[in-house]
């Protein structure tokens, strides 16, 4: 053959690097090193003798941990194939990761937080010296402020999860601070609001009461109405739900919340699709939180380190965790001294890297720039759901012939009724084409479900190809049912089995719990 | 793209928004740097502001420490493919699931237990979880506390564990646990006995094994909240009879970050009692329809909240997994010998520098414990107080350590602190306290 | 199927990754944009005004380049998949480069690399404001002239070749200088050394001579002595030789030329087989260059930028490149005032990230590591070499039974002869096991050629699977020679056709070319 | 290992090195930093006696830029897989390949030629290069040099290709070109007229079109030195009658470095008689086995010394193909609009601080020319001379430009420098030569 080269089929023909990598252990090698660690200098032996042996009894490691023993280089090309074995963000269209908003992190967010300036910074130095990172910090809590509506922002959580347990520890302190701590004993959150409110709550120690939506897949403000009364603290929504339908009656959610004398929480991990377009203040939450990692353009590295923001009305500044960044002039400080916070969150003050990143990420948007990304990541998801439903077989349960905000749960519920071929099947299948989907929380309220959210990153091309890639898979679903049974084929691994996961005689959790119950070492 | 899906314009999508919930005016925020070279200058302005420990000498510790990152842990977590995943399946995310299989299974070697989760947010979370985990297991309220712990993170443990644990102070004696006092009080409301080693004051806990022996005698759990750098020489917890281990592993290859990068790890035997209380992933070995492959996934996934909601324990969610990645990678090229010379490092040179600043007029050592990376010394017998210690080393660039009381000074030293970084320290000590009382200790 | 899982194979099973990306410019998406430019102030366009309607006629492009309009996340994808498609040292055991020291390079070295106190740093800086820069070159050229016994060093230049060609444009001067420009026209040098010592003599005037080996594969001295005379302007040949035998008449060499009064020019770019063994002034030689990006740690970058050292003797140090750093006291300064230099030979002070890179790699071994990493790599190359010879078909030419240095040309004409495969067809192959060689320069005068140099930084266990992998593949050239013949069938892409590539009217070098040749655009 | 082989030490292994010529000490080098971070901790203490020009105000130029740098070019080149490869054939280096083959396309667009290198060393060797060619392709030894040339870049190339070359130097006129003396110079002897666009100086040269016309008249070939940094908005030199354009890529996404990173390009139109003498790798676009599939390789691959040894064009070898792929994608990114506006910023800045400068007591600039991003003042008129201006700058952070000549500053000018950059450099510079002329110019 020769030049000219015929045009690209429809389908890239993609395959996933394999390197078989052994598991790390098996690569010991008795004696290579990969770092080396300063020596003790003589001046100090001399001074302290050998430490070691002067341990008090018991104290001194019999043999030294099983690690294994590699030189660097081996110990770095075994990870950096690992790597090249891994999807991320920046190497495919990551539209299938429907509620976790996954856009671009811009690199040179990276690249910024790299400075020693920041990496090397400790979090007990003096204030003169980390004015750059306080002011910085306080500024994003303003920008965020500014962006949900509300009075005060903190940015000490490292998650979206553990920010929602931080809004309803608040909400738990308020109503104690009122007295009220033993009556509140429910929390009312829905089934399409992330389990995460749930979760939360219960473990907050509150009762949690979870409603359905009404047949058009829209929150029922009737059920809440039903369940609600001065035994609830709170109620803790999702909103545009995992289904990508906002709920238009979430004021009406709101005043019935506060009509019994409860608090309403916005879970806003994903505010993507409502950036400069409605604010939770607006609608009369009393506190909302944001995934960092998700609207704001931080990577999600693996599943963190996130980071999470929490806003609140004036009347919650006081719970907020602490300390707080104050602002005098041109001097910002820490403020620990708020008998009502809840205390702290985690370690000092949030995660650092995300939160530079964050606020880099704003500030070269500014206000139009991020109502931008919320018409784009929408423009976006109403185009791919336009695609997605062309594919016979693929359906949008609830809200039918309705527009949805950044996100659609999907279901191949037709196909699975036609071939037997499940969601899941599907989207292991995609791998093959280098793609992904996940499938939706559990319960799968919408059977056979899958969920995806474009978000502002990705082009009508790549959206074109995302559906171009399900409609095949669909297709082969009908037509070459096995091929799509025995994937993946163009994948690192083969198909995997999950009979030795859920029992605890034959789980091999580390290498050394499969080393003794599958080879007595 | 509008008229492919037949919209005039992107109100149309936002049709569910009432009127009155919109915003009908631009975000008012600060004017956008689009050019990233404008962006750059900016950001870096502000970053500038700030002074790095690199640029002073410190000794700064209290829950973040500054030991050193090789180069090739940043390199692997820097990795596009690690740092911008999410939440693939273990096909096109095979990397991310092996990797961090690899981190349980190393710090499992490091820890001697088998059973380490995928990581939790930071060591405050960590031991949280470990504690609710014991009151779940033995269904009980009771947790004493051995040890002297962060404040800030008793106030995160409190916060979070008040609903069904209560926690009991026992004031250390010496820098360590009091144990009779403390097995004094244990009973058959002890859910947990909690140790903290090192301490808050860098303490080593000696009397882990008498502790584990009363806790199991009452039907208790003992928790030990740890940092794990020094388990490459010192004895491990689980052999001396923890039942759940925890803590943080910042300092296992992740820089200082103004105190932003911490990550928990939960530690337990493969007691699926102990197991299926842990609320976190945990990745699991698998085969494959090929021979030789190694395949992984999730492990009992039923425990957590993304599979039951809040039947799940606890929750999960977006933790710290890279930073997980990150000590794994760090424990692989440290290796058995690596980590033994870290920890014999570490303890000479602490032992170093509380011998040189014990050994100053007016200066003494809060306590006669074992201590590792930290210690506490009173400069009350100086007459100057530590505020102004700090205040007076501050020109000499140097931060001698966190003020813990008036006369108290936590001072911190790693692998990264040199003889003659600890000599300008005790130098210039010395001197700023010299003109309250003027003569050395004699040697 | 369930746990335990079953051993590996013998031989990984290996994928390269495969995305079968587009050209760039195929992915144009009119209007998009991939990073902005600083916009001018108003400022400014008030005081000047529009500068590109002000430009002199026909200086002002008629239209823009037809770039790709690109969004930054699918230029960044792009990339980053193409890098997944190229095997890199970092991932492979690259020991099939043989003659280019495939190292390990540090990552701690390129860490340190990215101070901002380096990367924006001017050549043009005042002095004081770039000691710690001109200290670190200073100390890494005594550092070299240590390992080589020459008097001065010089770092300027970017690549093996550009240092030889300074070595015979140094040489050139000196002859010049002594008034027998003219007279000395010819530079004899060996078939076994570089290429680039017949191809910068020839680029600096001189008739090139080239000599033969022995039958045993050594330098032929009778050979030097019949072509050498008072024409001859420099001998410069490499050793050990591309064979990895070395010359032990070496030092019979030097003095024959020596005594017509030419100049000895040693080529040691690859000395990783000899540091702290035996040196270049120690034989006698006036000059020698190494090449900083093999033996030195430094990476090789896609074939550059590396970087070159000139290591002369006192005679020659008047000719060095220019400016050369000094040392006063604490001080360190540019001197330029070098009459008898040659001059420039590429702008400024070398390839500076590659010295910083070497002068920390040497910093990390010294004397006594610098010797182990010679001693490794021997022992590495050695120990290979009795691998690869059990494999049926393969060879060593040349002093058969006798050690090698650091690398071996190798032969399968005994397995070209039985099996009609080709050693280019048996690397193709390789690359589906993720391995690499390349064959060695034209001509071949070892036939069917393949050169292997382990360095020091494999394991045993590395070199293993690499003989393994050759093994295995020479099995198959006998068994099922048509998996060879139409290899690669694991890689980013098939067979590649050559046919176009030497035909002027077919080549295709740019985009632009190809769609002018082939679509008329 | 050793056993393996059967030798009895590595000392078997050196048997053919003569012991005359054993090296039998230790080599006399500094004691080793074997752990990481001592390493860490020397080089960059050493690193630290730099002063930036990030911490400082930086009009410097001549040769080496301070462009800016996107951050997704430092991402790309510091991939493992491209930092570290090298030679691999197009099946395991296809990445490299591609990226070096759209390099070498995106930078034809913005020259508007069709044939570009993998990149040369430097600029420097681009033009001794470029010029050697035009003496091969003629078979003539003259060469008129017909712009101001930095001095360094003469020496290099003289020295390059005075075996084979003559250059006759034409002093400029007001900057550019002085066209009439050029054309009254060439003749049957003339192999090339080499026109450096901008200048170093920063002068633009307008009136190439005339001079490839005089220089074809002759049989002469037009090559042009150039920085490609304008093209964005400025006519290329081969829409101006250029045979070849060469020149440097530092500019084109490479960080300043001290100088250390430059790589040369050469372009030529798609004509054999001029690829065919080029001594670089030339990647070509190649079918496969499979339809739709991009392969690649080497193209006349016989007309390098790889193939030939001497009878190839001058050589080929390691030279700055990650430079390269460097500029290839930062030509991506910026795409056409963003080159023009590059372009349009650079010039608007360039011509804002020559009235600036131009406007202050006794500073004059030095010819009227067209200038883009540097140009030369001339301070004789206030009695300052250059090196006292830079003297007296230095405390305040500012390097205002290189001395070019007792008077004269070349200053430079980039997108990186603001309006208020070129505002502190002007009251600067205004102030620092106020001693001698106090009045100002009216404006
Ligand atoms: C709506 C919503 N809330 C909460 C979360 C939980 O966030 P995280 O994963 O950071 O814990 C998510 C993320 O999946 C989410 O989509
Ligand atoms: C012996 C020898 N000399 C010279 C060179 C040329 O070096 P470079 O590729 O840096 O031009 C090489 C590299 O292949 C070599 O092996």
């Amino acid at each position: 053959m020769s030049l000219p080269i015929a045009p690209k089929p429809a389908q890239r023909r993609f395959h996933q690097a394999r390197w078989d990598e052994p598991i790390i252990f098996e690569l010991t090698n008795p004696g290579e090193r990969g770092v080396l660690v300063s020596q003790v200098e003589s001046g100090i032996r001399d001074a302290v003798g050998d430490v070691l042996a002067d341990l008090p009894a018991g104290m001194r490691r019999a043999s030294p941990p099983a690690l294994p023993e590699m030189a660097q280089m081996r110990v770095l090309r075994h990870y950096l194939r690992l790597s090249q074995e891994n999807l991320g963000a920046d190497l495919n269209v990551d539209v299938g990761q429907g509620t976790c908003t996954m856009k671009y992190a811009p690199k040179v967010n990276d690249a910024l937080i790299r400075t020693t300036k920041l990496v090397d910074l400790h979090p007990m130095q003096n204030e003169a010296d980390v004015q750059g990172v306080l002011g910085l910090i306080w500024n994003l809590e303003r920008m965020l402020a500014e962006i949900s509506g509300m009075h005060s922002v903190s940015l000490h959580t490292s998650g979206g999860s553990t920010a929602i347990w931080t809004n309803i520890s608040m909400i738990r302190a308020f109503h104690e601070a009122n007295g009220e701590g033993d009556q509140r004993t429910e929390v009312v959150t829905t089934i399409f609001s992330h389990p995460s409110n749930a979760a939360t709550a219960k473990a907050a120690g509150y009762k949690v009461i979870t409603l359905y939506p009404d047949a058009d897949g829209y929150p029922d403000v009737e059920a809440l109405r039903a369940v609600i009364g001065p035994q609830t603290a709170a109620i803790m929504i999702t909103n545009p739900e995992d289904t990508g339908i906002f709920n238009p009656g979430v004021t009406e959610w709101v005043s019935l919340a506060h009509s019994v004398g409860a608090l309403a929480s916005y879970d806003q991990a994903n505010a993507n699709g409502i950036l400069g377009i409605t604010r939770a203040r607006d609608a009369g939450f009393d506190v909302c939180h944001f995934n960092i990692h998700k609207t704001f353009g931080t990577p999600h590295a693996c599943g963190g380190p996130g980071s999470g923001a929490n806003a609140v009305s004036e009347q919650l500044e006081p719970f907020l965790p602490g300390p707080v960044i104050t602002k005098n002039g041109d001097h910002f400080a820490l403020d620990s001294d708020r008998p009502n916070s809840i205390g702290k969150v985690a370690p000092f003050y949030g995660v650092i890297p995300n939160l530079v990143r964050a606020y880099s990420w704003i500030m070269a948007l500014g206000g139009e720039g991020l109502r931008a990304v919320a018409e784009t990541a929408v423009l976006n998801n109403n185009y791919l759901m336009k695609k997605i439903l062309e594919i016979p077989g693929a359906s949008a349960p609830y809200a039918t012939g309705r527009r949805r905000i950044e996100q659609v749960r999907y279901s191949w519920e037709e196909l699975f009724q036609e071939t037997g071929i499940t969601s899941e099947e599907i989207g292991v299948r995609a791998s093959d084409f280098g793609m992904h989907y996940w499938t939706s929380h559990h319960p799968y309220i919408v059977p056979q479900p899958f969920t995806l959210e474009p978000t502002e990153s990705y082009s009508m091309a790549e959206l074109d190809e995302y559906a171009a890639v399900l409609a095949e898979v669909a297709r082969e679903a009908r037509e070459t049912p096995e091929i799509v049974r025995t994937a993946p084929h163009n994948q690192t691994v083969h198909h995997i089995h999950h009979d030795d996961l859920d029992d605890p005689e034959r789980w091999a959790i580390t290498w050394r719990g499969y080393q003794r119950k599958y080879f007595g070492a | 793209m509008l008229a492919a899906v037949g919209a005039g314009s992107t109100e149309d999508f936002y049709a569910d928004i009432p009127a009155s919930l919109r915003l009908n005016r631009p975000l008012d925020l600060p004017a956008p740097l689009v050019a990233e070279q404008d962006l750059v200058r900016h950001v870096e302005g502000e970053l500038n502001h700030n002074v790095s420990t690199k640029e002073r000498l410190s000794f700064l510790g209290f829950g973040t420490y500054n030991h050193f990152v090789p180069a090739v842990v940043d390199e692997v977590i820097n990795r596009s493919e690690f740092l911008t995943a999410y939440a693939g399946e273990p096909y096109e995310d095979h990397g991310r699931f092996q990797a961090l299989f690899q981190y349980q299974s190393l710090m499992a070697e490091l820890l001697n237990m088998e059973v380490v989760n995928v990581p939790t947010y930071d060591g405050f979370q960590a031991t949280a979880t470990a504690l609710s985990m014991a009151g779940r297991i033995t269904g009980r309220r009771g947790v004493v506390v051995c040890s002297d712990v962060l404040p800030d993170k008793v106030s995160r443990v409190d916060d979070f564990v008040r609903p069904n644990l209560d926690l009991t102070f026992v004031p250390t004696i010496d820098g360590t646990a009091h144990v009779e006092a403390i097995i004094a009080l244990l009973g058959a409301d002890t859910a947990a006995v909690w140790v903290e080693t090192p301490s808050c004051t860098g303490a080593v806990e000696t009397a882990i094994r008498q502790l584990a022996d009363a806790a199991h005698a009452v039907g208790a759990i003992l928790v030990v909240g740890t940092d794990p750098i020094g388990y490459g020489a010192l004895t491990p917890p689980a052999d001396q009879g923890a039942d759940i281990v925890c803590g943080d592993i910042q300092a296992l290859g992740l820089h200082q970050w103004f105190g932003g990068a911490h990550g928990g790890f939960i530690a337990v035997h493969d007691d699926p009692r102990f197991v299926m209380e842990m609320p976190s992933r945990l990745f699991g070995l698998a085969s494959t329809d090929v021979a030789g492959e190694y395949g992984f996934g999730d492990v009992a996934y039923d425990r957590t909240s993304f599979a039951l909601r809040e039947e799940g324990k606890e929750w999960v969610g977006t933790a710290a997994a890279l930073w997980g990645i990150a000590a794994g990678v760090y424990l692989a090229l440290m290796g058995p010998q690596g980590m033994a010379e870290l920890a014999e490092t570490i303890l000479a040179r602490t032992t170093y520098a509380q011998a040189r600043l014990g050994a100053l007029a007016g200066v003494t050592l809060n306590d006669n414990a074992l201590h590792l990376r930290e210690f506490v010394i009173d400069l009350s017998a100086t007459g100057v107080d530590s505020r102004t210690v700090v205040d007076r080393l501050r020109p000499l660039a140097i931060d001698p350590g966190v003020v813990v009381g008036e006369y108290e000074l936590l001072v911190c030293v790693t692998e990264m602190t040199t003889q003659h970084d600890i000599d300008r320290l005790t130098d210039a000590i010395a001197s700023a306290t010299a003109s309250s009382t003027t003569q050395e200790k004699s040697a």
